[in-house]
């Protein structure tokens, strides 16, 4: 090591610091620290005066180690670094002392404020003696992106990165993309079908020859990392080999068998063949194996006798294929909360007390009844309660609020105003209409007529006190607004059930190694500056899978991504943590305690030498594993044994 | 305790509705009414409440919140929403006077019967409507005149506020205008009965009226009321009646701009205005008064807390006049206070309503030596 | 003068030493006998640091990291967690008070819990007295 | 070329040094060829006066094992490292402090209680406790004086190798031995051993990723012959321990229980040790996490068996 000759700068901060430190002291007792070739105060180091005192010293006194005391390293390190940095020493060779977030802003006591100080300068002179110039890494970028989930959110991103001349790899589970929002009927505050405005984008999506489509897919293992991901995709077998099927329908039409249709929530039918709804995106059935006659008994075949093209193929076997991509985008949006255990609302007790998703096909012209609104007789409701919050901002199942309910329930009141004759109640805590256009649209529907109830509804039940009630669902809860218990005999009640995380959401987490929320929803990076990034790098988040959000908001979310996916692969390369472990493999032995401590699984164990390998474009630089390590053979740099200790010793001068 | 229990009526709403509460649909609850109802300054009154009830279609049309309303508009001033309060408010009342549900008030009832009897809520002969102008030398409209002066019902039949109808007339003689007053054919204009509830009345009045004015072929209408002003100009068109209606106080800055006017007693007062309702903040007629007020030599001008469309409602319009108002909870007790705060001598009106509410209220609060109530007609009477 | 315990503060580099700044810039007081030092995780935090902090004289060991499930790095701060109960144990065994090594959680906006914690913790130890080393005052040998 | 003068010595030990010296078998041969030996209380009748005549830096090497525990074992140690140009640790007892060294959890006055009183053998209802001196009518009598904490022999005077191991195995025993024959000594201050990694490097076992959910003593289970035995909840040290000695216990069915002491650059073994055995608990929940732990009964016995007197705490506080 060649001999550490240290400067350290004490900054008054004006008031901020010298009012409570004694700053000369400070620079006195700095002076007469090993190694310390030069102290000096300042008022304001981070100016440029400030940091000009430093790169003078680096190049007269020949400095190669900085301390700066001043205020927190999360607000000027940057700058101190890049100052050392242009006085040509590496960035590294700087530490700094927080004697003002940590110290004089916290401490009356000007004596001991000015010992802390004086302690918190020891350590970082001491720690500063081991510091290693340290390097960033470049790697390549993988201009491949894959994206998980061919909602809205999934479609918008792979637009718009196949539109800039990348491929996209665009995995669904489901027969077709379109996600939920191909389910709804009329979209807030514009009424706009949904359909009408999604479909193009579904279809360009399918034809763009920068995407490939891989319905009815999902990924089953990811390792890799930025610029360079590994991805594993089940393509689960269709029956019907998409190369032949020109989507003619006929199978479906052929088809003897039902079964409850999953795209109407099982309000209505499907065959055994079928595309989900009539613009699947692709345009190319499936067989379902549990309901088709010839998978459960061994006959029929019917498909396969009309099929001109052949298409049909019993035999077809699930297809694991290996993508290798730079960036990942997952949007796998959310599950509708099944309102069934709050028993008191009566879902699946009271046939027509209906969930919003249901409701949503019941509206739509495409759907089981046409478009009509009908209860389950067939008859028109003459009212209809929108009960609001139905498992959300509720501690028993999701303290979130699902952000899109109130703005749905408003829409539905539209529907049902528009559709029928019936009176609308909205049950509502809050009515949050918060986005572009909603309080309009909110004014809007006040001015149709919609009543308004303030409260969380308590019951709703069948049990008739008046004749007037007799036959309905009354719907009971306390009015809020006018402090009095409130019955409201109503025909049809649609609960606006929370957005909830997708029920495999913790697998998805493991499987792309991010990180979910107490709610279970996946955690951006940064909640306010880096909504679309995750903690892994690389891997980005858009849609519902982040948090309840609606469509604006999603769209915008999935251009977000893509636009940071297109800044990568603009790039080429991707700059790595500089403070990684690594791990000296004269010294590893090969335990493997480090191994699954990795919460990026950065570390590999390399069977051949058998020792553990870090790698460090995935590591993030916790030094978990550091701190495991039974043989001392990993080093965390920048935060290395040797400095830590150091820095203990320096403390507690 | 006892839980009340409540179920929506559609049908209720529905009447509501249909008698022109349409507004109350607007409404979200904010309670920003609620705040800034003078009601609240002197006991406890949720106009929000009330709405949310008619939202409902669960109104108590026997409570007598019902009838607090006066009109004043200072909550339309601010609703969020636009929900014009005094509409709604007349559409429940129209439910209890005309469907005849719940109760109304004793006093209003016979202010009701006595305009519909003699066509004043005084109960004051018919015939003796223009007795107030007998000695003045003033002419009955006929065909041809420019303009027709209407005094309202109190100006024509209460003494104290007769006062502000002879001093207009007064004027109108100084600068010598071509004008008219009707005969005792005409009947009162009707404005607050109608926001009272009593629809088919007004209407039978309006007509009354209208035939008369276009029979005779009147194309402008003084008046000194900021009710008659705001129903012939706003509301009297509904039924064929179009004039051009303008209040003393319009007319007066007109003639003073104009130069027609000219002041030669000076008034050394300290005197200030209080802005009407009707004139104010359903009309925005603000400037007037107070340029005619600071146009007349020696009087120190200076304005009360609330003013301009923050006044005060001094609580007569709607019906509110007619009916009993405790002591203590009177706007126009408040409002002297305000009076005195700035310590004026004058408290100078443009309205036959406040006029006889702050001619009760200086006696009630013993204010009657220290401050004075002038219709602007008068003051500016005095300084010609 | 009453006894200043010397403690040795381990801070994470995303929620306690953020939580630690913000007791500064909000201007909240507290004890200054905890002195910070950051690291990226409380997941780094090895059990030798603590041991060599009380061979060097400290009074006492806080280590503070991300509440469980907000750790900026998934789980570092349950590693933590599995190490510092162990650890205690056998310092309990080493005659070591327990109130001398403590284990929490402070979030980025949690400036007062970090002070409530410090505070907290220079009093337990101020009332337990000095460290001492007792290799070195060992009365025979 | 003149032969080397060796002396050995034990201090504070169980006498396992002294066989493992001797179980280099046919190596004595070459040892005896290559040296003298001067001093060897256990083998050759030296009065300590005779070391005390011999002049300093007279003895090439001593090979010193044991712990430094009473008053004449550093007496010895301090006199024979003025006489020796080499001073070897010899053994996890003059290397760490080793069994005799876990004594520190405890002071003089304890071990004393127990070792005199207690004990279920011992009658001594006057509290007789050893004196260091005595007078007798012949004369006064002394015995050394017992110390309340065991050092290491690096803790008591300069040290230039040390060979590790409790005891050493032969194989340590003779690399070092050879270097001293033909003079191709390490940098000083070299632990002397085949390896600088963990004896998991050495083990055959097979080394998975690491989930404990519970931990088991030695005579709880039978463990799978080939999977590594951490892995199987048992409290193998290898992990933390220096290899070199070729793994004999875990081959044996035995969890590795530390005697060569901390791997090359490593601060203090049991605090590694222990890290690395909380880092593997399978569970995030406190509650589970504290019931996995209390299956470790003795913490200090387990993860400073043989270190603690060389640890950083290096001896337990008595209150």
């Amino acid at each position: 090591m060649e001999t550490p000759k240290i400067g350290v700068y004490v900054c008054h901060c004006g008031s901020n610091i010298a009012g409570t430190v004694d700053v000369q002291q400070v620079v006195e007792f700095a002076k007469k620290l090993d190694s310390v070739v030069v102290a000096r105060e300042y008022k304001f180091m981070c100016s440029d005066p400030g940091q000009n005192m430093i790169k003078e010293d680096i190049k007269n006194l020949k400095l190669n180690r900085v301390v700066v005391a001043s205020c927190s390293p999360l607000l000027h390190e940057p700058t101190f670094r890049h100052a050392v940095q242009e006085a040509g020493l590496n960035p590294y060779l700087f530490e700094m002392a927080n004697i003002r977030e940590q110290c004089s802003w916290t401490t009356e006591d000007h004596e001991k404020a000015t010992e802390k100080a004086k302690a918190l300068v020891s350590a970082a002179v001491k720690r500063v003696r081991y510091h290693q110039p340290l390097e960033t890494k470049d790697v390549p970028v993988n201009p491949a992106t894959l994206i998980v989930g061919g909602g809205i959110a999934g479609i918008q991103a792979a637009l718009e990165i196949a539109d800039a001349g990348h491929k996209v790899y665009l995995v669904e589970k489901d027969p077709s993309i379109g996600g939920h929002m191909i389910q709804f009927d009329k979209t807030f505050p514009t009424l706009d079908c949904s359909a009408c405005i999604l479909t193009p984008k579904m279809t360009s999506a399918g034809s763009h020859p920068n995407i490939e489509l891989m319905t009815y897919s999902e990924v089953e293992d990811v390792s890799g990392f930025i610029g360079n991901f590994k991805v594993r995709v089940r393509k689960k077998a269709r029956f019907v080999d998409e190369e032949k099927c020109n989507g003619c329908g006929v199978c479906m039409e052929k088809c003897p068998w039902k079964a409850p249709s999953e795209f109407d929530l099982g309000l209505g039918e499907r065959k055994a063949i079928y595309t989900p709804f009539p613009q699947a995106v692709p345009n190319i059935p499936v067989i379902d194996k549990e309901h088709c006659v010839y998978f459960l008994r061994g006959r029929c075949r019917a498909c396969e006798k009309f099929c001109e093209r052949g298409a049909i193929d019993f035999e077809q076997q699930d297809k694991i294929v290996e993508l290798e991509v730079g960036n990942i985008i997952i949007a796998t949006g959310y599950d509708p909360f099944d309102p069934t255990p709050i028993v008191k609302y009566g879902y699946n007790r009271y046939p027509n007390v209906y969930t919003a998703l249901e409701f949503e096909r019941l509206c739509n012209a495409a759907g089981p009844t046409g478009g009509k609104i009908v209860l389950r007789d067939g008859s028109e409701p003459k009212s209809v309660a929108i009960i609001h919050c139905v498992g959300s901002r509720d501690e028993n199942y999701h303290r979130y609020c699902s952000r899109v309910c109130c703005m749905y329930a408003l829409k539905y009141s539209h529907l049902i105003k528009e559709k029928t004759e019936a009176d609308v109640y909205q049950m509502y805590i809050d009515m949050r209409c918060f986005g572009k256009g909603y309080e309009e649209f909110y004014e809007r529907l006040s001015k149709e007529g919609v009543k308004f109830i303030r409260g969380k509804v308590a019951e709703v039940t069948d049990r008739a006190l008046t004749d007037e009630e007799k036959g309905k669902l009354i719907v009971c809860g306390e009015d809020t607004l006018l402090g009095t218990v409130i019955r409201v005999p109503v025909d049809m009640v649609i609960l606006c059930i929370a957005l909830e995380p997708r029920s495999d959401a913790k697998q998805v987490a493991q499987l792309f190694r991010i990180s979910q929320g107490a709610d279970g929803f996946f955690i951006e990076r940064h909640p306010k500056l880096d909504p679309v990034a995750t903690m892994t790098d690389g891997i980005f988040i858009a849609g519902c899978c982040q948090g309840p959000k609606d469509i604006p908001d999603t769209v915008a979310q999935a251009s977000a991504a893509a636009t940071r996916v297109l800044s990568l692969i603009s790039k080429g390369k991707v700059e790595l943590e500089a403070t990684v472990a690594v791990i000296d493999e004269e010294k590893c032995s090969g335990c493997r305690v480090c191994n699954i401590l990795c919460p990026y699984n950065a570390i590999t164990f390399i069977e051949d030498k058998e020792v553990s390998r870090v790698n460090e474009a995935l590591c993030k630089g916790c030094g978990t594993c550091v701190a495991a390590c039974p043989s001392a053979a990993i080093t965390h740099k920048h935060f290395t044994t040797e400095e830590i200790m150091a820095e203990i010793e320096g403390v507690l001068v | 305790m006892e839980i009340e229990l409540l179920t929506p009526s559609k049908e209720t709403t529905d009447i509501i509705l249909e008698e022109g509460g349409d507004d109350l649909k607007s409404c979200f609850q904010c309670g920003l009414c609620t705040g800034v109802c003078p009601w609240n300054r002197v006991t406890t009154f949720s106009l929000r409440k009330l709405i949310h009830k008619a939202q409902l279609g669960v109104v108590d049309f026997e409570d007598d919140e019902v009838w607090r309303c006066v009109a004043c508009n200072a909550c339309v001033e601010r609703c969020p929403r636009d929900v014009q309060m005094p509409l709604l408010m007349r559409a429940i009342r129209r439910v209890i006077m005309e469907v005849g549900a719940g109760i109304v008030p004793h006093s209003l009832r016979i202010s009701e019967k006595n305009i519909s009897a003699v066509g004043n809520p005084l109960g004051e002969p018919a015939e003796k409507r223009m007795d107030w102008a007998k000695d003045l030398g003033v002419k009955t409209f006929t065909k041809g005149t420019e303009m027709l002066y209407f005094p309202c019902c109190y100006q024509a039949y209460d003494p104290p506020t007769r006062k502000a109808a002879i001093a207009t007339v007064n004027i109108l003689k100084k600068i010598k205008a071509d004008f008219g007053i009707p005969d005792n054919s005409v009947v009162c204009c009707g404005e607050s009965i109608r926001k009272a509830g009593a629809e088919s009345l007004y209407r039978k009045l309006a007509e009354t009226n209208i035939k008369i004015f276009n029979d005779l072929g009147v194309k402008k209408i003084l008046v000194t009321s900021p009710h008659c002003y705001h129903t012939f100009k706003d509301e009297y068109p509904e039924f064929g009646g179009n004039y051009e209606v303008i209040h003393l106080s319009q007319y007066l800055d007109q003639l003073i701009r104009g130069g027609k006017l000219k002041f030669t007693k000076p008034l050394v007062k300290k005197v200030t205005y209080h802005d009407s309702c009707c004139l104010g903040r359903y009309q925005r007629i603000y400037d007037e008064h107070r340029q005619v007020l600071t146009s007349i030599p020696g009087i120190e001008f200076e304005e009360m807390r609330d003013n301009r469309e923050y006044s005060l409602c001094c609580g007569g319009c709607a019906g509110r006049l007619w009916m009993e108002t405790k002591k203590g909870e009177r706007f126009s007790e408040l409002r002297l206070e305000q009076v005195a705060e700035v310590g004026a001598e004058i408290l100078a009106v443009s309205c036959p309503y406040c006029m006889a509410n702050f001619n009760d209220a200086v006696l009630t609060t013993g204010k009657s030596e220290t401050i004075e109530i002038k219709d602007l007609s008068e003051l500016v009477s005095e300084a010609l | 003068m009453s006894f200043e315990p010397k403690i040795v503060g381990f801070c994470c580099n995303w929620c306690s030493y953020r939580g630690a700044d913000l007791a500064g810039t909000a201007r909240m007081k507290c004890s200054p006998n905890v002195r910070i030092i950051r690291v990226m995780c409380s997941g780094r935090v090895e059990p030798t640091f603590i041991l060599k902090a009380f061979e060097l004289g400290a009074d006492g060991v806080l280590v503070l990291g991300c509440h469980p499930g907000d750790c900026h790095y998934v789980e570092g701060n349950y590693k933590a967690a599995r190490r510092m109960p162990l650890l205690k144990k056998m310092l309990a065994q080493m005659g070591i008070e327990e109130d001398r090594v403590r284990l929490d959680w402070v979030s980025a906006s949690e400036g007062d819990r970090f002070v409530a914690i410090v505070d907290e913790m220079t009093e337990k130890v101020r009332a337990l007295g000095p460290f001492k080393n007792n290799f070195k005052e060992a009365k025979y040998g | 070329m003149a032969k080397l003068k060796i002396a050995l010595y034990w201090a504070a030990s169980c006498g396992g040094c002294e066989i493992a010296q001797l179980q280099i078998g046919d190596k004595l041969l070459k040892l005896a060829e290559a040296a003298d030996i001067v001093f060897w209380p256990v083998a050759i009748d030296v009065k300590y006066k005779d070391v005390e005549a011999m002049p300093d830096k007279s003895i090439d090497v001593c090979l010193f094992n044991g712990a430094i525990r009473n008053s004449e074992q550093e007496h010895m140690a301090k006199m024979l490292r003025e006489k020796s140009k080499v001073m070897i640790a010899y053994g996890s007892c003059a290397y760490e402090g080793c069994i005799p060294g876990l004594a520190n959890l405890f002071n003089r006055e304890l071990i004393f209680e127990r070792a005199y009183v207690e004990t279920p053998s011992t009658d001594n209802k006057e509290r007789v406790f050893p004196q260091t001196k005595f007078k007798v009518p012949e004369g006064e009598l002394t015995i050394p004086e017992f110390y309340d904490t065991v050092k290491t022999l690096r803790q008591t005077v300069d040290v230039d190798y040390i060979v590790p191991g409790c005891p050493p195995e032969e194989k340590t025993t003779w690399l070092a031995l050879e270097a001293l024959i033909t003079g191709k000594l390490p940098p000083k201050g070299t632990v002397i051993s085949h390896s600088v990694k963990a004896v998991c490097d050495d083990c055959p076992r097979k080394k998975d990723v690491k989930k404990v959910k519970k931990f088991y003593r030695t005579f709880e289970i039978i463990p799978a012959p080939e999977v590594c035995l951490l892995e199987q909840g048992l409290l193998c040290a290898g992990v933390a321990t220096r290899g070199g000695c070729g793994a004999p216990c875990p081959q044996a069915n035995m969890p590795c229980t530390g005697c060569y002491g901390p791997v090359e650059g490593v601060i203090d073994q049991g605090a590694h040790f222990l890290s690395a055995v909380a880092s593997v608990i399978d569970s995030n929940d406190p509650e589970e996490i504290q019931r996995i732990i209390d299956d470790i009964r003795d913490p200090v016995g387990t993860f400073y068996r043989y270190s603690l007197p060389d640890s950083l705490l290096r001896r337990a506080r008595i209150r």
